[in-house]
């Protein structure tokens, strides 16, 4: 990595800060905290597409995760009424195992991906443009896009109906 | 592509796509009749049986009685005309070019198998109208056993593997829910659990075997393979042996054979008339009968594989027979007995005998299930198994006394009966095949068959009785087979006398095939084979008679040593036991009778005893040692380890999803760090 | 662009869901069940462009870059889904209609689930197969917790979410692999890359982490452990259609991905499901024999279904110049025959269990004294199962071992031996369930007399169908043959 | 910028994703730690596109397909966690246990 270039710097600030905030997700002992840090991992991924030119991605990341997706895990953390504050009993009590399935995946993935790409440099090309993501979606990419809004559409009423309390008589 | 597929079921409904391979006159083109009949009539039964007024054993005998009358005009018409050699077939699916087809083969082998299965089943059927009167369920019996007998046929009549495979599973299938027909004793449910598992493990070996054959030759019709067997075909040579020895695993699993054979004993729990016609006449023949099918394949290319059969069959031979010394349950001495033919069937094949082996396996169809029949009858009257419950039966059951006699002499190879002619024959090619050993155990095996007939018959019919009640004759529905069965078994020798007559070597070698891949026939006696033979079965008559004439209460007392005597002067019970007391205190009979006496007592009783003694001790360590300790323990063993190991790997699943996870993750890892290491 | 003749039974089904979801708006609360009349309604009309399609022999129709492709492969698994369907909608409506629970979002989720499965079978690239499998999934896994009282149904629809989103999160991390690989989308353009990084671990990671996110779909050993606790939790039509049509959508994607996708690199994906083929079938079969609930049992033995339909691929992965088109052929005829015996096996077990109230094999012991005609359906699906011709699970045994055979080398002798080994052991359970039913002595607690209430008619109508067609398949087995030899045309490019 | 450093942060983001889903005892965290993973799955598409200057803009694509498929699912399973809450009191999974064997 050629720590002359801005970028870099840009990437290494970004991707610490992901790994802490994700680090905080899955150790913190506070719900609420464990919900705002995937915020902040999340932004940073959104920073790191802009860096990457999808500036389209990011917003949508921005718009669906950060908007819409942890508003969701708050109100499922209060209404299940896991303890604000710190708690006790998150975790199990043998993480041994966990960390070392953690760390074995990680280093598969890490190390075979380093050891094909080396040092192979992303091309600076121009940044794809919404339209182009527009034409792709509606085109190209059609099929699945309809298909995800039935998934949508079956999640959002499968979950209704699972959600809802039941009159008792029923 | 898909237009031909759903044009496919218009195209197979029409039967047009029938192949003829070879012509026989109308009968032979109707022939697929034979195997139509019976799985009709055990649909019909299963669906209209119970409102009949004989609960669908009406359809059944209606329609093995088809069978048995169409069986016998093709017989006929071999035999007095050209003979039949004649291929149907419906094509019926296709997998990577191989053609799946229903085919039938109508040749001298199939007829002799149509004519056996249905005159036997016929003879079966009817004597199970009345044995089964008042069952609690008559019309699952009759729906399993008209099944049966389609399935059965449909084996015989296969023309391609993949349909000869589909009858084996069948009759597996039929022969599991008879034997377990009176499921009411869980050990009865059990036995046909068992039969069809050790089946089971022999069909895969069956099956893996016609796969290797379906591959190397292309085709899964026999006379295809048959045809490659005849050009000597360097592809299949390669793999022969292999495919032989797999046919053979599959046969021996059938046909009861060493260490397959402990199913066979157990299945006794089914009604007798079951065990007379599958587990005596027909479904344990199967297995003979495929090596007979297959027998070029053996004989040109897999000498190896008839070797194996040739031991195999040896093996059982004696040990079977051996062990039919010591039961005490009438229907295990016949079952012990089955599996001991059934060796000398196999061991006659395995020794290149085509022809005697599947003379022995006709004339054993008849007089077997004549015995079966009889011990049901006898069965019938004292409701029991057991023959210390039995004794003096001769006089109330005078027919049935008299028919199982006739099945006696035959199984015991007395002259002139049936089984005399064909295990003389079978004697004789062990002999002209310079298997010495094979042939010395076979004549042992005479002298033991023998000396069990004897024994069952003077326990069953001589003495005094001593069940509870008094025993009757059977009805006349069922001394009527056992009446025709007798006439067919004093007779059926007849038809393959050497030098006399060769009609059923002429049967049996109308084939596709060239008879000189049949095996050699033989055109005389051998009078060595047949004086030992003979010999052999003489001495065992007068051994068990020795023993066991003077019949007695209990177990104990049938096994103590008792006075000697090997001729019939020493009828009188009271007489022998008059010299057995006082026999050397007192010498008023003079000296000659003293010196008679005393050789009596103390060389020939020596000798009589010593070799019953050691017959006996040898039944008894085979059955006790080897079969019910050793085999039956493995078999036993293997199926509680499989539990076993079932009920521990249970335990992986603990109900936790995380762990569950991380199952996941830990296998993928695994997959990836193997892959890792493969890679680099 | 569109080829909206291809599009048809697409289009059609995707407006029977939203039908279905219409109709339940206006339906009155006692009539629910008419949705599901709906939804056979539309399915029928779906088979009329199917046929129509099938007929016209135009070959392969592409769309978008050849990413959505309509060819005998897709036309024959959309049939197999739309049939599944069919069954399952049958078997439904009585059971769904005694919990009067949400019939209509029931039956729409069914059949979105079920659209989900015709996409997959119709998709050339990973973005359409990724989502095509999360609408399979998606509505699956609420319907595994339909029962909303019950918490073994809330348990199994849990556990089925918790490995399902996680298997599904794996799958995309190996699809991102592979695009990086290849810088491509299609199947197609996979295929034509990989010749040049076939040998990249990179690669080889992604095919794994891609075989692994569908060995969850498929229920195969070491990531089956869902699939027991699932099935038994969740309502027995929806394990019916977990085991059936959600197994084979997972197959869909397996056959896709390794024959099409990864064709160039079968000695990558070769041995990789030769480990799960002989695992799923030691383990799913080695537990199976000590299950005492029905429904249990059975999810152990599609756990050895599964591997028995593996087996094939091991022997297209393992030996050098074997024949791609017959492996996969039998691999669909299993699939096929599979569906038809075990939505017949389960259409059997909800008409015992509602008979005996159990679903514990021991309490039916002696149904066939009381319950005979439900007795030898079981026994006819059971054997069928166990492989006994001439039922129709016989051939797909057969095919397997002929596939594995054909162009055998050692690896695959030692499969078709484990695979053999199995097969007796599978007979052993099954055999045990049938000996149980007409062979044991009924419970007490049982009341033998007949119920006022027997079979419902669409059940019964479901399972009568299954039976013709287990008994016909197995005498006639061509009628499937041709099916799968037609699909098996896209194997090996 | 080279595209190994992002398929690295990708990897950690995965690896600490499933340490998450195998120690956290509530659902919902359980959840949270899936995002985590398919964010990395984001990145890697996100990273490939521009690295094969994809025509067709297919690496952004399926991460937007990814993101949507997301939210059904975390819809779908807090659908499935009230519904167990309701039922239990308790949206702790490895009480979830009467299944087994």
């Amino acid at each position: 990595m050629d720590l002359s270039i801005a970028q870099n710097w840009f990437f290494i600030i970004i991707a610490l800060a992901m790994v802490m905030a994700s680090l905080i997700v899955v150790t913190t002992r506070n719900v609420m905290h464990a919900a705002l840090m995937l915020v902040g991992a999340l932004a940073g991924s959104a920073a790191l597409f802009v860096l990457l030119g999808a500036e389209f991605v990011a917003g949508v990341i921005v718009l669906v995760y950060i908007g819409a997706i942890i508003v969701l895990f708050l109100f499922g953390v209060m209404i299940t009424r896991v303890e604000i504050g710190r708690s006790q009993s998150l975790d199990h009590e043998r993480k041994w195992p966990a960390a070392v399935i953690a760390i074995g995946t990680f280093a598969v993935l890490a190390g075979s991906s380093v050891a094909f790409f080396g040092d192979e440099e992303i091309e600076g090309v121009a940044a794809v443009r919404t339209s182009d993501i527009g034409t792709a979606i509606f085109e190209r990419f059609v099929v699945p896009f309809e298909v995800v809004s039935f998934v949508l559409l079956a999640a959002l009423i499968g979950g209704i109906v699972l959600a809802r309390r039941d009159d008792p008589e029923s | 592509m898909v237009t031909a597929a759903l044009l496919g079921p218009a195209v197979l409904a029409a039967i047009d796509g029938a192949v003829e391979r070879s012509d026989g006159g109308v009968l032979a083109a109707g022939a697929w009749l034979i195997v139509l009949v019976p799985f009709v009539a055990a649909l019909a039964i299963t669906l209209f049986g119970k409102r009949l007024p004989r609960h669908g054993a009406e359809l059944a005998v209606a329609a093995v009685g088809f069978v048995a009358l169409y069986g016998t005009a093709l017989l006929l018409t071999t035999l007095f005309g050209d003979g039949i050699v004649h291929e149907g077939a419906v094509k019926i699916g296709e997998f990577g070019g191989f053609e799946i087809e229903w085919a039938w083969v109508v040749d001298g082998l199939s007829i002799m198998m149509f004519f056996v299965v249905g005159v036997v089943s016929t003879a079966c059927f009817v004597y199970a109208v009345g044995y089964l009167e008042g069952d609690v369920r008559p019309t699952a019996f009759f729906a399993s056993f008209t099944l049966f007998a389609g399935a059965m046929l449909m084996l015989v009549s296969a023309a391609n593997l993949i349909q000869l495979l589909i009858g084996w599973e069948l009759v597996g299938v039929s022969s599991y829910l008879l034997i377990g027909h009176y499921w009411e004793q869980k050990e009865n449910s059990s036995a046909g659990m068992k039969a069809f598992l050790v089946n089971k493990i022999a069909d895969i070996g069956l099956m893996i075997g016609i796969i290797i054959a379906g591959i190397t030759v292309g085709s899964f019709t026999i006379s295809k393979i048959m045809e490659k067997v005849v050009e000597s075909d360097a592809a299949l040579d390669d793999v022969a042996v292999i495919i032989a020895v797999l046919l053979f695993i599959g046969a021996m699993g059938k046909s009861a054979q060493f260490p397959f054979h402990v199913w066979l004993p157990d299945a006794m729990a089914g009604p007798t008339p079951v065990s007379a016609l599958m587990h005596a006449a027909t479904m344990v023949t199967a297995g003979v009968y495929l090596v007979a099918r297959m027998f070029p394949l053996f004989e040109e290319m897999a000498h190896e594989a008839l070797d194996v059969a040739l031991v195999i069959g040896a093996i059982t031979l004696v040990i079977a027979g051996l062990l039919a010394i010591v039961q005490d349950d009438i229907k295990r001495v016949l079952a012990y007995s089955t599996l001991s033919q059934l060796g000398y069937m196999v061991a006659a094949l395995g020794a290149g005998a085509y022809t005697a082996g599947l003379f022995h396996l006709f004339t054993h169809a008849f007089f077997k299930s004549l015995l079966f029949l009889g011990a049901g009858s006898v069965i019938h009257a004292v409701h029991s198994n057991n023959m210390s419950d039995m004794g003096g039966l001769r006089k109330d059951m005078p027919r049935t006394f008299w028919t199982f006699m006739i099945g006696s002499a035959a199984l015991a190879g007395l002259p002139i009966f049936s089984g005399f002619f064909s295990k003389d024959e079978i004697l004789a090619a062990f002999r002209e095949g310079d298997h010495t050993i094979v042939f010395l155990l076979g004549v042992a095996t005479a002298f033991i068959t023998a000396l069990y007939m004897t024994r069952a018959i003077s326990l069953t019919f001589f003495g005094r009785y001593k069940g509870d009640g008094h025993p009757h004759e059977s009805p006349s529905i069922m001394v009527y087979p056992m009446i025709g069965l007798a006439g067919a078994a004093a007779t059926a020798g007849f038809i393959n006398i050497p030098g006399l007559t060769d009609w059923f070597y002429k049967l049996v070698t109308t084939r596709l095939v060239p008879a000189e891949l049949l095996g050699e026939h033989a055109t005389s006696f051998d009078w060595t084979a047949l004086g030992l033979g003979v010999l052999a079965g003489v001495a065992g008559i007068a051994l068990g008679y020795r023993l066991y004439y003077p019949d007695a209460a209990t177990q104990q007392e049938r096994d103590r040593l008792y006075i000697p005597g090997l001729w019939p002067v020493l009828e009188n019970k009271y007489y022998i036991d008059d010299l057995y007391m006082n026999g050397i205190v007192n010498p008023i009979k003079g000296p000659v009778a003293r010196f008679i006496n005393w050789t009596n007592s103390y060389i020939i009783d020596f000798v009589v005893n010593v070799v019953g003694f050691a017959t006996r001790s040898l039944g008894w360590v085979v059955y006790s040692g080897i079969d019910q300790r050793g085999i039956d323990l493995a078999i036993n063993e293997a199926g509680a380890a499989t539990g076993f190991a079932g009920s521990k790997l249970r335990y992986i699943q603990t109900g936790k999803v995380q762990q569950y996870a991380a199952a996941l993750f830990g296998g993928a890892i695994v997959l990836v760090i193997g892959f890792w290491i493969s890679v680099t | 662009m569109f080829d909206y003749h291809a599009l048809a039974p697409d289009f059609i089904v995707a407006g029977t869901v939203l039908a279905v979801l219409g109709a339940d708006l206006f339906l009155p609360a006692g009539r629910k069940w008419l949705s599901a009349v709906v939804g056979i309604l539309g399915l029928t009309l779906a088979l009329i462009p199917i046929a129509t399609l099938a007929a016209g022999d135009e070959g392969v129709r592409a769309m978008l870059d050849g990413s959505y492709v309509i060819d005998d492969f897709a036309l024959v698994l959309k049939v197999f889904f739309i049939l599944t369907g069919y069954i399952v909608l049958l078997m439904s409506v009585a059971y769904i209609e005694e919990d009067r629970y949400y019939q209509g979002e029931y039956y729409f989720l069914l059949l979105a689930s079920l659209l989900g499965g015709m996409v997959m079978a119709s998709s050339r690239d990973l973005v359409t197969l990724f989502v095509g499998l999360e609408l399979v999934s998606g509505p699956a896994f609420l319907l595994a917790g339909w029962r909303k009282a019950d918490s073994r149904s809330n348990e199994a629809a849990l556990k089925f979410f918790v490995i399902g989103v996680l298997s599904a999160a794996i799958l995309v991390y190996g699809m991102s692999l592979v695009y990086g690989m290849t810088g491509s989308l299609t199947f197609e353009g996979i295929r034509a890359a990989s010749a040049s990084v076939a040998e990249e671990p990179v690669f080889v990671l992604g095919i794994l982490l891609v075989l692994v996110g569908f060995g969850f779909k498929i229920s195969a050993v070491p990531f089956h452990f869902w699939a027991p606790d699932t099935y038994e939790g969740a309502p027995t039509p929806v394990t019916a259609y977990l085991s059936v049509g959600s197994k084979a959508a997972g197959f869909v994607g397996v056959l896709l991905v390794t024959y099409v996708a990864f064709g160039g690199a079968p000695d990558i994906w070769g041995p990789t499901l030769w480990i799960l083929a002989a695992l799923s079938m030691v383990v799913g079969n080695l537990i199976a024999l000590r299950q005492e609930n029905i429904v249990r049992l059975l999810a152990y033995s599609s756990i050895a279904h599964a591997g028995f339909m593996l087996v094939p691929f091991a022997a297209a992965g393992l030996v050098e110049g074997a024949s791609l088109n017959q492996a996969f052929e039998a691999t669909v005829s299993y699939v096929l025959i599979y569906g038809i015996m075990n939505l017949g096996a389960f259409a059997v077990v909800i008409a015992a269990a509602r008979r005996t109230g159990s679903g514990q094999i021991r309490d039916w012991a002696g149904l066939g004294s009381y319950a005979p005609g439900i007795s030898i359906l079981l026994t006819l699906f059971l054997f069928s199962l166990a492989g006994i011709p001439p039922l129709a699970g016989w051939y797909a045994k057969f095919v397997m071992f002929l596939a594995v055979l054909q162009d055998a080398n050692g690896w695959t002798i030692v499969l078709a031996a484990i695979a053999a080994v199995n097969a007796v052991i599978a007979l052993y359970y099954y055999a045990r369930v049938v000996q149980s039913v007409w062979m044991d002595a009924p419970p007490e607690h049982i009341n033998p007399e007949p119920e006022p209430t027997g079979v419902s008619p669409s059940l019964g109508l479901a399972f009568g169908m299954l039976a013709v067609a287990v008994v016909v398949v197995g005498v006639f087995p061509e009628l499937i043959a041709q099916f799968a030899k037609a699909a098996s045309l896209i194997a090996g490019g | 910028m080279t595209i190994a450093q992002f398929l690295v942060l990708s990897a950690a983001l995965f690896s600490i994703g499933i340490y998450g889903v195998l120690v956290r005892r509530n659902a919902v965290l359980v959840l949270l730690s899936v995002e985590l993973m398919l964010a990395a799955v984001n990145i890697n598409f996100v990273a490939f596109g521009r690295y094969f200057a994809d025509a067709t803009a297919g690496g952004q694509m399926f991460a937007l397909f990814i993101i949507t498929v997301a939210a059904a699912e975390v819809g779908i399973g807090l659908a499935i966690v009230l519904l167990i809450f309701r039922n239990r009191a308790s949206a702790n999974i490895d009480e979830l246990d009467v299944l087994k064997w």
